[in-house]
């Protein structure tokens, strides 16, 4: 072959007697005459892929100010403020709890290397990547981008793209898979939660001893983060699992109060290791733990979205779902969010854009509370106003129970919450829901279609994993 | 005594000290004693015309060097005497910057280290870490990663054409190779979210799957470079006036270039024999049919010519891994912190400049304890004074661009 | 009817003034060409914002933007000859307009020795690019200028031997004489010796132009801009684009001239010949213009050496032959 | 022609003898400590022994291990230079290692043998300061003339991170309840 190679340049060397020339002027002839493919750029736009790292957004009301993304910037271009509040105890005699509050969250986009790295630590889904890029400034100082300006971003994000044929999908989505993995690698029995299946995780939690609430939150994370897409309303991420499963409220509410007070003895315990760089070992789980604490109060993010006003916390504690009364028509929300962002100055692009954002929110708050109103606890878990988040999916129960839940608790959750429905089934019926809701053909179809892929994979999974499960404490 | 004595006298306005005005004079120590001696008047007397060496300052801003690179050339009227390069205009100091910073964000910076092949830089690492770590790589992630890795050779090698004959000064191919280049860069931004930069690899495997479409889009676009490369060799390599402007200038001899560890396509130009895909085959490398093209003279023409070639080869193996690209998982078993056992490992791959390896040494953390980082354009560059000793002013352009060097890569 | 007499000075005046006009709008139009013509070949679009139409205004603001720019000159520059440059290179442009016949009457002055004044003023800019490069106290600038007067002594001489050949043909010196005396087919009559006196005087046009691919005074990679490297603002733009520009049009005009047929239809048709010659003139510059730049966006750029190779040892011998040949088809010839 | 890398370590073995010390495979590569005295000699050997054949001179760089985390508390790494060679038609590579003074380093040149270390030097001798013996032309290759310190040291600190900017994860959330830090 080598002389080949050798042949072809001793022919390629040769001189030619303007021949050559004559040959690349007929190139640029033959193009003169082609049709030419330049994009006339402001006037036409590139369809960007949906991955595309233009800007970051925010989704305010999933961040529960676990630092990660900001401990785990490269360029140190996140800056986070926030405070406690203290929340008064749901019952009389509990204790009371304690949550963060995001006052501040801003990106330099200055300083910003466009890597990622943030979106995916985020174990709550709060950071999305979006394929806007045009938010040139004349002033370094406007780069920086607050919460506000962030969280605008949020109705720019695309839906995850599809897979490539022959992709790994046993269930879970493309960004679990690394968390996956890194979850079935460490040694604890707690890893078994390969997080898709309730039931794995709740098995785990079983074994979890308080002893371990080191190294258990972290496993938890990482079950969180396998299940994002699942889970990635922030109320169905943190809703612990026993209540979808439990019909009666009283019982519901006694599961949620012993977890409260295993969170509590979870905080009690130094968590947070900083190593010498700074780095924070036990990545969050303290935000973690407080966070299944906060999910208990009711504030759906929805309303508070909605009606901009803070959630009746005190007033239904032990109703997740929130009355079909007190919320708002879609269109009034729309009406009213358009008539807020004038009067606040937006330009009426993006106010239309919040405004309409608002009335989807309105629209899904209702049709979810209409069907949580029958049963009156078992709330479906809400999809968020993130084109990116995952529809309801009450089969499959979501995920990330604290682990130091009681075992008599898990034991009946975990047969409850294991994968009743035919994935076919759940198929119609996400692709009927969705049609109630109004989401347009093509969607519906691509959730109806996720669903069904999820049920199946907790049918098909869940054997394999309980099997894993218990292979290792016997290790 | 004509038109070039006078050269000396016209100062460059881009003098090395900032504060020297007026015409400045620069010269030959030696010439100077000459000038001084009766030996001088006697030269000129003899009718002898002597000429004076005059300091040719190239760059830093320069449209030849493509980068904040200085090229110090003392012509003597249009011919380089000498020609030392200056670099350090860009360096950054990975080295330091990776010892502060844990694996996941070196890839990230890693990525950003020579601009046109940032899937290519990130891979050694990924392997390194892999092979400290003894991490097993899922067959589909092998193979998406030799495409990607291929595909970015093929982005590489295309703004090398574009910018070689720029500088020959036939602007026509640089829009060309953009238009070429735009299909691949949007195939890999579908998959990686960057144009340039791709943070994608990750230690034990990728950071997500490809998504649906990528594989058509992928195989359409590099075999559209193949359709249109017969349009850059006959405008290129088939006209005569490139090959008299390449053919025998520049040459780089192959005991210099070893010396030097020149590497890639101007090593394999000077009939070097080295690939590390072939001769060390890592990822899935040895499963895929190519050649390695040799040039056999060492001059500007054999180095464009396998660079030519290159991506011919590039497209075979693009070809090749998405057709079989087996399904499964895209991560193998990795800890959810990346923290390297102790030990040192040097990991080459072929970078589509030349071979570029980071040597590991690790002391168990999450950082890198040190890593040097080999590059190829470092090398490359070093060994340019050789290559363009005793040329014209228009064949240092002519080298400076087939020498194929990124000034992020050699700054690093 | 208003009667208007005009002393002799005055019609001068007007065709000057004629000419003043015509020749900046000329060089504008031709910029327009040169960047939509290079846009298509580069498979790009070029131009599309500046005036609405396909960005037909983009040389007028690209000029308006050059004006307001600041007139930078350099410190240890000669101040004089720096200024003066652009003009000496600017004014001989101008003047090669005043006597090429764009139809038989139209042209500012016949002179009998046409041929020669065009020849002659043509090679004038040279001086002006030297003094450009010398003054501007810049090594870049110096080679290039050195290259530019290189190129200029290699280059004239082809040139003016080919010229040479068609005034033997002709007869004349005399550039209306010259068109008059041109039968159809004009560059392939005589056989072989009018192409080949025609791609003579092509190439040796567009190294006196240093158009590429024999740019090398400006290659803008080697040397910046060559001998315009100092330049900013207005000295820029007319020393070298309008410069450049209008000489690149006024040789399509004297090709067109010499080879072409002049304002002649294209064939000795009558129904064409109702066309007014000022047509024909502009239809045969323009294919001269796109000829240029067709291979000017087509090739790389010589060597200087390997240019001044090519100029002694291959053209100036063959136009040397050539005109031997066209001595013998006039001598012998029908 | 490929030389199996257990070939290869013994061939060093053989070439090198007693100049060489510590000569053991590490991931498929050969590695092997040289005193500096030995390191010219080593090199030509290296590269002028047809059965070795390392012709192509991959880096010279350095390692400070003086901060490294050893599994023995007692072992006190210092400044060592490294060397890789490779052989092209063989296919091996050679780690050589180099330990020198870590208060006085000093390496003599390898330029003689292979004339591409002259960038690598000098670039080592700026970061680690490091001293070439013999070496045509030592100055900074990145660094501005005027530059203390060698930066690649562990002992100096990047500004950027120790003391320009505060690190904005430090933060925590317990803390920021108390109005930030």
């Amino acid at each position: 072959m080598a002389l080949d190679v050798d042949q072809r340049l001793e022919r390629a060397r040769r001189p030619g007697f303007g021949i050559g020339l004559l040959k690349g002027m007929r190139v640029l002839l033959k193009h003169l005459f082609k049709r030419n493919s330049v994009i006339q750029y402001p006037d036409v736009k590139q369809d960007l892929s949906p991955r595309t790292r233009g800007v970051i957004a925010l989704k305010e009301e999933n961040c529960t100010v676990c630092m990660l993304c900001a401990r785990e910037c490269p360029d140190w271009c996140i800056y986070i403020d926030s405070h406690k509040e203290t929340l008064p105890p749901k019952r009389e005699g509990g204790r009371p709890r304690k949550r963060n509050v995001l006052d501040r969250f801003a990106i330099d986009y200055a300083l910003c290397m466009y890597c990622g790295i943030c979106v995916e630590v985020c174990p709550y889904d709060a950071l999305f990547w979006s394929r806007e890029f045009e938010y040139a400034e004349y002033d370094i100082r406007q780069l920086t981008h607050e919460k506000e300006k962030l969280s605008d971003w949020m109705a720019t994000v695309l839906p995850p793209t599809e897979l490539e044929e022959g992709a790994d999908i046993p269930g879970q989505p493309s960004k679990a898979a690394p968390a996956a993995a890194a979850a079935t690698q460490t040694a604890t029995p707690t890893a078994a939660a390969t997080a898709a299946t309730p039931a794995s995780v709740t098995s785990s939690a079983t074994e979890a001893r308080p002893g371990q609430a080191q190294t258990a939150p972290r496993e938890g994370t990482a079950a969180t983060e396998a299940a994002r897409p699942a889970a990635s309303a922030p109320d169905a991420a943190t809703t612990p699992a026993p209540e979808t499963a439990k019909p009666a409220p009283g019982l519901a509410e006694e599961v949620k109060d012993q977890q409260m007070d295993s969170t509590a003895e979870a905080r009690a315990e130094p968590e947070v290791k900083r190593d010498a760089g700074g780095a924070v070992e036990a990545e969050g789980s303290q935000a973690e733990v407080e966070d299944k604490a906060e999910a208990e109060t009711p504030s759906t993010p929805e309303s508070t979205a909605v009606t901009q006003t803070p959630p009746p916390a005190a007033a239904a504690p032990s109703r997740p779902a929130p009355r079909i009364e007190d919320l708002e028509q879609p269109e009034d929300a729309y009406a009213r969010v358009l008539d807020e962002q004038s009067k606040a100055g937006s330009s009426p692009q993006v106010a239309e854009a919040r405004a309409k954002v608002a009335r989807v929110k309105a629209e899904r708050a209702m049709t979810q509370a209409r069907a949580a109103a029958p049963q009156e606890v078992a709330p479906t878990p809400e999809p968020s106003g993130a084109p990116g988040a995952a529809e309801p999916e009450p089969e499959q129960g979501p995920v990330a129970p604290t682990p130091e839940e009681k075992p008599d608790s898990s034991a009946p959750q975990a047969e409850a919450s294991s994968p009743g429905e035919d994935p076919e089934a759940v198929f119609e019926r996400v692709l009927e829901e969705e049609r109630a809701k109004g989401s347009s053909d093509a969607v519906a179809t691509a959730r109806a279609k996720a669903a069904r892929m999820r049920a199946g994979r907790g049918a098909g999974s869940a054997g394999p994993q309980e099997q894993e499960g218990t292979k290792g404490p016997n290790d | 005594m004509g038109a070039i004595r006078g050269a000396g006298s016209a100062g460059p306005p881009e003098t090395r000290g900032a504060g020297s005005a007026g015409p400045q004079r620069v010269m030959d120590p030696e010439l100077q004693n000459l000038q001084d001696s009766s030996a001088f008047a006697s030269e000129v007397s003899e009718g002898r015309l002597v000429t004076e060496e005059m300091l040719l300052n190239v760059g830093p801003q320069h449209p030849a060097t493509h980068g904040v690179f200085r090229l110090l050339a003392t012509i003597d009227g249009e011919r380089i005497v000498r020609a030392e390069p200056v670099v350090g205009y860009m360096h950054r100091g990975y080295e330091k910057l990776v010892e502060q910073r844990d694996y996941r964000q070196i890839t990230n910076l890693i990525s950003r280290m020579d601009w046109l092949s940032g899937i290519n830089n990130e891979l050694p690492l990924a392997l390194a870490l892999e092979e400290l770590m003894e991490i097993e790589v899922p067959p589909r992630a092998q193979y998406l990663r030799v495409a990607l890795a291929e595909m970015n050779r093929i982005l590489n090698h295309l703004m090398f054409f574009q910018s070689f004959s720029a500088e020959l000064g036939a602007i026509t191919p640089t829009f060309y190779a953009f238009r070429e280049r735009e299909d691949i860069q949007y195939a890999m931004e579908s998959v990686t979210g960057g144009r340039m930069h791709f943070g994608y690899f990750r230690p034990g495997g990728l950071k997500e799957d490809v998504p649906k479409g990528f594989i058509a889009m992928a195989l359409a676009a590099v075999r559209k470079v193949i359709q249109r490369l017969p349009d850059y060799e006959d405008l290129l390599t088939g006209n005569e006036i490139f090959k008299q402007r390449t053919i025998n200038v520049g040459v780089l001899d192959k005991e210099v270039a070893y010396s030097y560890g020149v590497s890639g396509p101007i090593g394999r130009g000077s009939s070097i024999d080295m690939d590390v895909r072939r001769d060390e085959p890592y990822l899935v490398y040895d499963q895929f049919d190519f050649e390695v093209c040799n040039g056999t003279h060492g001059d500007c023409f054999d180095r464009f010519w396998v660079l030519l070639h290159e991506v011919v080869e590039s497209a075979k193996i693009v070809e090749q891994a998405l057709a079989g690209l087996p399904p499964g998982p895209i991560m193998g078993k990795v800890p959810r912190v990346v923290e390297a056992p102790k030990g040192e490992v040097y990991v080459r791959t072929e970078n589509p400049l030349g071979e570029l390896g980071f040597y590991l040494v690790s002391d168990g953390g999450r950082r890198p304890y040190r890593i040097k980082i080999r590059t190829p354009s470092f090398s490359n560059v070093s060994a340019l004074p050789h290559a363009l000793q005793n040329t014209l002013v228009a064949d240092m352009i002519a080298i400076l661009g087939s020498f194929f060097f990124v000034l992020g890569d050699v700054d690093r | 009817m208003i009667e208007i007499t005009l002393t002799d000075w005055q019609i001068l005046l007007v065709k000057l003034l004629i000419i003043l006009i015509v020749v900046p709008v000329g060089a504008l139009v031709g910029g327009y060409v040169l960047h939509k013509e290079m846009a298509h070949m580069q498979h790009r679009l070029g131009p599309m914002y500046a005036g609405g139409w396909h960005g037909w205004a983009q040389t007028l603001a690209d000029g308006i933007k050059f004006a307001y720019k600041e007139d930078i000159i350099p410190a240890s520059a000669d101040k004089r000859v720096f200024s003066l440059a652009p003009a000496v290179i600017f004014v001989p442009v101008l003047l090669l307009y005043l006597v090429i016949p764009i139809d038989q009457n139209l042209i500012v002055e016949d002179l009998d020795v046409g041929l020669f004044f065009l020849l002659a003023i043509g090679s004038v800019g040279s001086i002006g690019v030297l003094m450009a490069g010398w003054s501007s106290a810049n090594k870049y600038a110096l080679i290039g200028a050195l290259r530019s007067a290189g190129q200029l002594i290699a280059y004239e001489l082809p040139i003016v031997l080919s010229a040479a050949a068609i005034a033997m043909l002709a007869g004349t010196l005399s550039l209306v004489g010259i068109v008059e005396a041109q039968d159809w087919p004009y560059i392939v009559w005589p056989p072989g010796i009018g192409l080949a006196l025609f791609l003579l005087f092509l190439a040796g046009a567009m190294a006196e132009m240093a158009l590429p691919p024999f740019d090398m005074p400006v290659a803008e990679s080697e040397l910046i801009t060559g001998p315009f490297t100092e330049y900013t603002g207005m000295r820029f733009i007319f020393g070298f684009f309008f410069a450049e520009t209008a000489h690149m049009i006024a040789f399509a005009a004297i090709g067109t001239t010499l080879f072409l047929g002049g304002y002649k239809p294209i064939v000795p048709w009558e129904p064409l010949e109702v066309i007014p010659g000022v047509l024909w003139f502009f239809v045969k510059t323009s294919f001269m213009v796109f000829l240029l730049l067709w291979v000017r966006f087509s090739f790389p750029r010589l060597r200087e050496d390997q240019l001044q190779k090519f100029a002694w040892k291959a053209l100036i011998p063959l136009s040397l032959v050539l005109i031997l040949a066209t001595g013998a088809w006039i001598l012998y010839g029908p | 022609m490929r030389l199996e890398a257990d070939d290869a370590l013994d061939r060093v073995k053989g070439a090198l003898g007693e100049r060489v010390t510590d000569a053991h495979l590490n991931h498929g590569q050969v590695d092997v400590t040289v005193e500096p005295a030995n390191l010219v000699e080593v090199l030509t050997i290296l590269r002028d022994d047809i059965a070795l054949g390392c012709r192509f001179f991959t880096f010279l760089s350095a390692v400070d291990r003086s901060t490294f985390n050893f599994d023995d508390d007692n072992e006190q790494g210092g400044l060592e230079v490294l060397v890789h060679l490779y052989s092209p038609e063989k296919i091996w590579h050679v780690n050589l290692h180099v330990p020198l003074d870590f208060d006085t380093p000093v390496c003599p040149s390898i330029t003689g043998v292979f004339k591409g270390a002259e960038w690598h030097e000098r670039e080592t001798a700026e970061m680690f300061g490091i001293h070439f013996t013999d070496h045509p032309n030592l100055v900074t290759l990145y660094l501005s003339e005027d530059f203390e310190g060698h930066p690649m040291l562990k002992s100096f600190k990047l500004p950027a991170r120790s003391y320009v900017k505060d690190w904005p994860g430090a933060k925590d959330p317990d803390e920021a309840a108390a109005g930030g830090r």
